[in-house]
């Protein structure tokens, strides 16, 4: 049993599982996130067999391949994935799903797992080009989970937008391999991505750059960078709390891990610049139009999906900026994955309580749900890069890497905008928190086991803002090994 | 040696200070020709209100009873501090311009809480007035001591006295001229005489130092009026030693010190009259022109301490 | 032998740039279903060319699903799917019919600049062909963006799915067979998903307008 | 690891897990004030082991904060004066919360209050000692968030979470200012330790020095408290607990002056001589507004708020007089400049936290701040009236407390400014000593209105009325606040020195510290001036006594009478005729009317029957709140502007999205083809 069934069995195994059992019942969810457990495992196994300095393949030709790029990722899409499974509906509590909804989550939520966890271990460019189509379709069946005319609308935003930018991307892809072929004729393992990175130096260099245009939007789209960040406030605000965790958590990071695969080939032909160029232009365009965006916002999980665009756009900007750059942007992706899938949990459980999304009628949030407002309050602190949490870390250390790479009018910029991001988000988080209890709210928690794994997210994020654990450290320095060489 | 004269001087102070007083009001009535009450009249007052009955709001506390003697005791303090008779005191090292400069606005604090303690409304109008002008004073009297400072290397009293007295020229400077311009506005000012505030009067919209008063009866207002008549006359003392120190005894012989007093009283009579024409020729400013005039005395002190450095 | 092999997939990709453009003329969604039709029948035939003059035999059988999958089974379900919703003609679009064909001239004249250092590379015969693929991607690009109805859109996106593949097969005569049918079977998955929703789309909103949806702002 | 630093760590580490873990009530309040009071000792025994013996304290923790070399502590004299600052505060404060916080027991979570309380002391220490960026920052943030929480505690009165908000902005953007600024000291330092900044500092280019400078002025200035960045301390100060606000006033906002000292003077060495002109403007500036709006207020805490601006004006005055004299190398002027503002510094923490102390019990007592409605507590509560009236002289600069001390030391360091030959110093001093003047009157004014409304007259409200004393844990608070006041004045001449060594070494300035007179005589080390502040304070006891004596054995026998105050002759006098705190300050505000631009609406309504009775007048006035309204209104309404227009975006029109997705490929497409290199 090589570690690559170990990851990608379970969540396989967990959706048959669940379309089989026809009357859906608990025991289907309950399996399913057991089974989630033992991929959660696996990455760990990846990550141990990495720091032992041998990468992980298997199949035929290298086909599936961790190294530290992908078991980074893989680590946060397996947690993220074992969250969903142990918080999503249909664990015999009621949640406000009936039955067929929770077997259709639990069938479409395992796929989704699968087809991402696929895409960050295929060495196949191709196959991970159809990974990542496949977490479009399958989420894009999950968003109108309640079917009313606004999650209709954001799913057929979400499908149409995201379908163009992947079809882009297939282009780039194929952009790609027309410049390999031509170099090196036709091979049947032309699109292993080690393949190409070792032959990146002989590409022709306008046509890869070209390929990466088309990349970069494709995948960029996926990603939630501006300006293809329109279906991400609507898909994340309409879907149910646990696919918006998985989507805001760490769908975003693997479109950007696609985004970083090329990344990687093309700055081996064409040197970094021209992918600097183009990071920091749609960096800084993410993080203004998200901070602009959250000044007068509404809906507070309009407002947690905005601030995903800006930190996808700020680790968009670290990758820009140079060997620390990268090491600090991989921590905050990975800071940013924990906290964003805590905080769309718990604002599930507060649109459960609450009713609604709009943040005027939601107010006395610490008198009505003491546990889960601290927890909501400590992680809108730490996504706004407070200490203790690890975000303020990592975004010390990017800006740092911007000063020393001599940038400092774009980290000002960034700084500038972070501050009115900053001010926006504690003014809603504020007025959500304090004040008599909204009329008609019930107020005493229920259900306090799942606050047990978001406290285990928020006391992870303390622990990654006060120290650096060494493992994580040597995978990070791997990650900027492949990036940066 | 020294410790007696010291002592000697702040008793003559005291003995003086309702003289000078009486002195200027028996002045002012001379020249509105009307006989007026003899110089020694306010000794007389301060006897009578020694032993008269002392009367206290119910409304005030232990401060208004306080505030008496700190003003009283925060004046003759400053006694001690100013050269009256002779120059190198050994008191100098206690405290330079500054630390009587505060000590006046220490008493004027007192003062004023004293006033607003029985709560009537005079108290609260005297009360706020006097710190206003007070306030406003402070920037002019702090800049005309830096102009005496920079002409004499000092703030202390006895080497500005000394060295002024060592340079004869120095008082004709343009800085000496300004900066006494600008501390007889504040002297004015600070002991309430007539453009700023009537001595005379108790109408209410005028008065600013009588007002705080008010309510004060038998010893306690006596103690008062004995610190506003000893608050005159170190002004007085000030700008006659200060700007003409001629005739403060440097080595301390009887010959001198009896010169030094002679000069000492010259110089507070003239001062006396020179007030008691201002107080006939000018009418009372409305409250809020006095401004305007401390602001004319800030400017004096401004100019005094450019061209003190100007000319250095 | 090259130049007769050249000058047939230079004609089959016109012809499939062609059929592209009808959609930005006509206005009822019938012709739209037939021109994708005809368009994905000539495209499996540039590949089966392709595959012939290039003999690589695997060409013939993603031509064979290619032609299965896209020139029947979808126009099918499309026009089931028109008949369902009863809907004869395209709306107003935003861009009216002669400018809107200006402007696909134009994107396919960027499409030949964009590819002019494709074309320099490239030694394979079918090289010439590869703007016309860049510039059929382009206009369907336009078809989305300037058709208000969903079932247009969906149309438009399957068009950009055929001129890819184009792109694919005159530059590299076809990407990896396993890749290729992964691609396949992905596209076709896409459309079903993109007809379920138009279907929810049509009983929700009464109609597949995309200019209703327009609730979630801000 | 040294003992005292642990015991710090120690104290209030137990203070805050206490509080957390206590049940509440009277337990838990005694479990985080003897935290506070134990790390506090702890700390103030620290800073004077490092302050006196000079050896500074190190102590590196590399595996923490791996990513920026690690958690490094280093005290040096420099930050023990800051940390003796914040233990100094910590015990009275510690003290004085154990009752004060009884009043919350209902309302708020004490445990919260209890674990931030001793959290927000534990960072504050911590900031001095950090050595390296990150360990600062760490410190710095945790700080601030940690006040911000106590500013949150009263949540449910009206303005607190504006204030609140206010605050967390305004200190953030600071800390933004600030990072920028050290980031770009470390930008070719190999480690981002205070060590290699130095260094590193030595090859910036002097436009970079001065973009450092500037930064830290205006990240620290706004923690300090700088006028045009000073408009969150008048709301956030009052909003928190009185011994939350009196900690935040003593010993905070001096961290900003902390900040600017280590980076202007340590890191960089001192700089040009417009550095010192800068900060002397911009002290003077807010000394003024500072007491200008301190007098207007007529909410006691917000009163207090305003004159720590006004104080943190002074301190900035002496500060810029230090860097002016350094920058043109008259280093014994500059260490004697920087000396008398750590002191007014020292000075300051110790007056204003009295008073605040002081304004604490009152609203304890009474449950209001607004002096308009009290009066006449100086017979309900004497222990807080006597303190609070030692406070007041102290804060006025009167003799012989320590205000009066350091103010005359301020003065005495910019003197010799006057006399130097630098073109620009003589008029700037001459400013700064007006300034200082002006403003030591207006102080007098603002306290006299402040003691005088509340403590003195009639009460004004019924609850002013049946005020009742403090608890005793909250008067030897006071106390021990109102004792430090008066021996920091008296023993001005040894901790001048102190003070002196903590500066000295550092950018140039002179290592044989000078002496500050000797015994009981206080003086300039130039020789200038001379003064003893404990012979004029026995002079003014003794001749009090004398007076009192001579009065006894000569005045009269009489009894004394009490009698209602006069009135010209009414009969019964109410507290609506006394003078109001408003009154109390119409003359000054009719002075400076240019500043204040005071709105004046009388608004009368007569009796139906006939216009010769009124029934009521109501008389309201504002004064034009400048910053606010023509710094931060536009700022924040063009924000709000920008994202509107940003917000259009998001229009719900999936063409307009699709559109700009097919915009951004074709520009990168062009781009790519107008620029192939």
């Amino acid at each position: 049993m090589s570690p690559f069934a170990l990851l990608l069995g379970p969540p396989l195994l967990a959706a048959v599982l669940a379309a089989v059992v026809v009357p859906y019942r608990p025991l289907v969810g309950w399996t399913g996130a057991l089974l989630s457990l033992s991929s959660v495992g696996a990455a760990l196994v990846f990550w141990s067999r990495l720091l032992a300095g041998d990468v992980p393949t298997s199949g035929p030709g290298e086909f599936l391949r961790a190294d530290a790029l992908s078991t980074l990722l893989a680590l946060c899409v397996s947690v993220v994935g074992a969250l969903a499974a142990w918080l999503g509906p249909g664990m015999g509590e009621d949640d406000g799903y009936e039955p067929a909804q929770a077997r259709r989550f639990r069938i479409f939520s395992s796929l989704f797992t699968f087809t991402m966890l696929f895409a960050v271990t295929a060495n196949n460019v191709g196959f991970m080009w159809i990974a990542i189509e496949a977490t479009t379709i399958t989420s894009a069946m999950l968003i109108p989970l309640h079917v009313t005319k606004a999650s209709v609308e954001a799913s057929w935003k979400y499908i149409l937008i995201g379908s163009i930018g992947i079809a882009l991307a297939f282009g780039g892809t194929v952009l790609g391999y027309f410049d390999f072929v031509n170099m090196a004729g036709r091979q049947d393992a032309a699109l292993h991505w080690t393949v190409l990175r070792a032959s990146a130096a002989h590409l022709h260099p306008e046509v890869i750059k070209l390929a990466f245009v088309f990349i970069l939007v494709g995948y960029g789209t996926k990603a939630g960078l501006a300006p293809m960040h329109t279906w991400l406030p609507d898909a994340h605000s309409e879907a149910p709390a646990p696919l918006s965790a998985m989507m805001s958590g760490v769908l975003l990071a693997v479109a950007l891990y696609a985004v970083m695969r090329w990344e990687a080939v093309v700055n081996a032909t064409v040197g970094t610049g021209f992918t600097d160029g183009l990071y920091i232009t749609l960096g800084v365009l993410s993080v203004a139009i998200a901070a602009f965006s959250l000044v007068i916002q509404r809906n507070y999980k309009r407002m947690l999906a905005y601030s995903s665009i800006e930190h996808t756009g700020l680790i968009c900007v670290g990758l820009a900026l140079g060997p620390l750059g990268t090491f600090a942007a991989m921590l905050h992706l990975l800071n940013h994955t924990l906290a964003k899938s805590m905080m769309f949990f718990l604002a599930g459980r507060v649109l459960h309580r609450y009713g609604t999304t709009e943040i005027a009628r939601v107010s006395g949030l610490l008198k009505v749900m003491p546990w889960t407002g601290g927890l909501f309050a400590a992680g809108i602190l730490a996504v706004v890069g407070l200490p203790p949490f690890g975000l303020f870390v990592s975004e010390f250390a990017l800006f740092r890497a911007g000063f020393s790479v001599g940038r400092p009018w774009l980290v000002a910029l960034i700084l500038a905008l972070l501050a009115v991001a900053f001010v926006s988000m504690i003014g809603h988080l504020n007025r959500m928190l304090y004040g008599v209890p909204t009329a008609g709210v019930r107020t005493g928690e229920d259900r306090l086991w799942p606050l047990i794994p978001l406290g285990l997210c928020a006391t992870t994020l303390v622990v990654l803002g006060i120290t650096l654990p060494a493992p994580l450290e040597t995978l990070l320095r791997q990650i900027v090994a492949i990036v940066e060489r | 040696m020294g410790y007696v004269l010291e002592v000697a001087q702040a008793a003559l102070a005291l003995a003086l200070a309702p003289g000078l007083a009486g002195l200027i009001r028996w002045l002012k009535a001379r020249l509105q020709n009307r006989r007026g009450a003899p110089v020694w009249q306010p000794y007389w007052e301060l006897a009578k209100l020694f032993q008269k009955e002392v009367v206290v709001s119910s409304n005030a506390s232990w401060l208004f009873r306080a505030a008496p003697f700190i003003v009283f005791a925060s004046t003759t303090a400053v006694t001690f501090l100013v050269p009256i008779l002779a120059v190198p005191l050994p008191f100098d090292g206690l405290g330079d311009l500054l630390v009587v400069v505060y000590l006046l606005l220490l008493s004027t604090f007192f003062l004023s809480l004293g006033g607003l303690d029985p709560g009537s409304p005079f108290g609260g109008m005297g009360a706020s007035r006097e710190m206003t002008v007070a306030a406003l004073a402070e920037p002019t009297v702090a800049l005309a001591i830096f102009a005496l400072a920079l002409a004499a290397g000092s703030t202390n009293l006895g080497q500005i006295v000394a060295r002024t007295m060592a340079d004869p020229g120095a008082f004709l400077s343009p800085g000496h001229l300004l900066a006494f311009g600008a501390l007889f506005i504040v002297t004015l000012a600070e002991t309430g005489r007539l453009p700023i505030d009537n001595p005379a009067t108790h109408l209410e919209l005028t008065m600013i130092h009588e007002a705080m008063v008010l309510e004060y009866s038998g010893r306690y207002l006596a103690l008062i009026e004995w610190a506003a008549a000893v608050k005159l006359f170190i002004f007085f003392a000030l700008l006659g030693n200060l700007f003409i120190p001629w005739g403060v005894s440097v080595v301390l012989t009887p010959t001198t010190v009896a010169v030094a007093v002679a000069s000492l009283l010259v110089k507070l009579v003239v001062l006396a009259a020179v007030v008691a024409v201002l107080e006939t020729r000018i009418a009372k400013l409305r409250l809020f022109r006095v401004p305007e005039l401390l602001s004319v005395s800030f400017v004096l002190a401004l100019l005094a301490v450019t061209s003190s450095f100007l000319l250095k | 032998m090259d130049s007769l092999f050249s000058q047939l997939s230079v004609l089959g990709s016109s012809l499939v740039l062609l059929f592209g453009l009808i959609l930005l003329w006509r206005r009822g969604i019938s012709a739209y279903v037939g021109a994708f039709a005809a368009q994905s029948m000539v495209l499996s035939a540039v590949i089966a060319i392709v595959g012939y003059f290039g003999n690589d035999h695997e060409l013939y059988w993603v031509a064979g699903t290619l032609f299965l999958l896209k020139g029947l089974v979808i126009p099918r379900l499309l026009r089931r799917m028109e008949r369902r919703f009863a809907v004869e003609r395209e709306m107003e679009p935003y861009v009216n019919t002669a400018s809107s064909l200006v402007v696909s001239g134009l994107l396919v004249l960027f499409g030949y600049m964009v590819t002019r250092p494709l074309v320099g590379l490239s030694q394979l015969p079918t090289r010439a062909g590869m703007p016309l693929a860049m510039g059929l991607v382009l206009v369907s690009l336009f078809v989305v963006i300037s058709r208000k109805k969903a079932l247009t859109q969906v149309i438009g996106f399957l068009m950009l799915e055929n001129g890819l593949a184009l792109l694919a097969v005159l530059g590299t005569y076809g990407i990896p067979l396993i890749v290729e049918l992964g691609v396949a079977l992905d596209v076709l998955m896409g459309f079903l998903v993109m007809q379920i929703f138009v279907y929810r789309i049509h009983e929700t909103f009464e109609s597949i307008d995309v200019e209703q949806l327009n609730r979630l702002r801000y | 690891m040294n003992l005292e630093f642990g015991l710090m760590l120690g104290g209030y580490g137990v203070g805050a897990v206490g509080a957390l873990l206590m049940p509440g009530g009277r337990a838990g309040r005694g479990i985080a004030a003897f935290g506070m009071v134990w790390g506090g000792a702890a700390g103030l025994a620290l800073s004077l082991q490092v302050l006196l013996g000079g050896a500074a304290f190190t102590l590196e923790v590399p595996t923490l904060l791996s990513i920026a070399d690690g958690l490094a502590f280093r005290l040096d004299a420099l930050g023990a004066f800051f940390l003796g600052l914040v233990g100094l505060l910590a015990i009275p404060c510690g003290v004085y919360g154990f009752e004060y916080v009884g009043a919350y027991e209902g309302r708020y979570s004490l445990r919260l209050l209890g674990a931030m309380l001793n959290m927000f002391l534990l960072t504050m220490s911590l900031v001095p000692c950090a050595d390296n960026v990150l360990t600062f920052l760490l410190m710095w943030e945790g700080m601030s968030l940690t006040s911000y929480f106590l500013v949150l505690t009263e949540a449910d009165e009206p303005d607190t979470i504006a204030a609140a908000g206010w605050y967390l902005a305004m200190t953030h953007v600071g800390l933004a200012l600030a990072l920028a600024g050290f980031l770009i000291l470390a930008a070719n330092a190999t480690t981002t330790a205070f060590g290699d900044l130095r260094t590193a500092a030595a090859s910036l280019t002097p436009a970079m020095r001065n973009t450092v400078f500037l930064l830290a002025l205006a990240g620290f200035g706004s923690k300090a408290g700088i006028v045009p960045l000073h408009v969150w301390l008048p709301r956030a100060h009052p909003a928190a607990p009185s011994h939350v606000s009196a900690l935040m006033s003593g010993v905070m906002i001096k961290l900003g002056v902390y900040g600017l000292l280590r980076i202007g003077l340590d890191l960089l060495g001192g700089g040009p001589a417009w550095w010192g002109a800068l900060l002397i403007g911009l002290g003077a500036l807010s000394a003024v507004v500072g007491v200008l709006y301190a007098l207007m207020e007529n909410d006691l805490k917000r009163l207090l708020a305003y004159s720590s601006v006004e104080n943190i004006g002074l301190v900035f005055i002496g500060l810029g007089a230090g860097f002016l004299f350094l920058g043109l190398d008259a280093t014994a002027a500059a260490l004697v400049a920087f000396a008398a503002a750590l002191y007014h510094a020292l000075n300051h923490a110790a007056f204003k936290s009295l008073l605040f102390l002081g304004a604490g019990s009152v609203l304890h007592a009474t449950r209001t701040r607004d002096m308009n409605r009290l009066g006449g507590l100086i017979r309900g509560l004497p222990w807080t009236a006597a303190f609070f009236l030692v406070g007041a002289l102290a804060i006025a600069g009167l003799p012989p407390l320590n205000g009066f001390v350091s103010e005359w030391l301020l003065f005495q360091s910019l003197l010799p400014g006057i006399e130097s030959r630098a073109p620009m110093v003589a008029p700037l001093m001459t400013l700064a000593v007006s300034v200082l003047a002006l403003t030591a009157g207006l102080a007098a004014a603002g306290f006299v209105k402040a003691f005088g409304i509340t403590f003195l007259a009639i009460p004004r409200s019924p609850a002013a009325e049946c005020a009742h004393e403090a608890p005793v844990s909250m008067r030897v608070g006071m106390g021990i606040l109102a004792v430090a006041c008066a021996v920091f004045g008296l023993a001005a001449v040894a901790i001048m020195p102190a003070l002196a060594a903590a500066l000295a070494g550092s950018a140039r300035l002179p290592v044989p510290v000078p002496g500050f007179g000797s015994g009981v005589s206080l003086s300039m080390p130039s020789g200038f001036a001379r003064m003893s502040p404990t012979l004029v304070a026995l002079g003014l006891i003794l001749i009090t006594g004398a007076a009192w004596l001579v009065v006894r054995l000569f005045a009269s026998r009489w009894p004394v009478r009490v009698s209602a105050t006069w009135g010209c002759g009414r009969v019964v006098q109410t507290p609506r005729m006394e003078y109001t705190s408003t009154a109390f300050a119409e003359p000054l505000r009719r002075v400076f009317a240019e500043l204040y631009r005071p709105t004046q609406d009388l608004s009368i309504d007569f009796h139906p029957e006939s216009r010769y009775f009124v029934q009521s007048i109501e008389y309201r006035s504002e004064i034009v709140p400048w910053f606010e309204r023509y710094l931060y209104a536009p700022l924040v309404t063009r924000v709000r502007r920008w994202s509107i227009w940003v917000r259009a975006l998001q229009s719900g029109s999936a063409h307009a999205y699709l559109t700009y997705l097919v915009i951004a490929l074709l520009g990168l497409l062009t781009l790519l083809i107008v620029r192939p290199g």
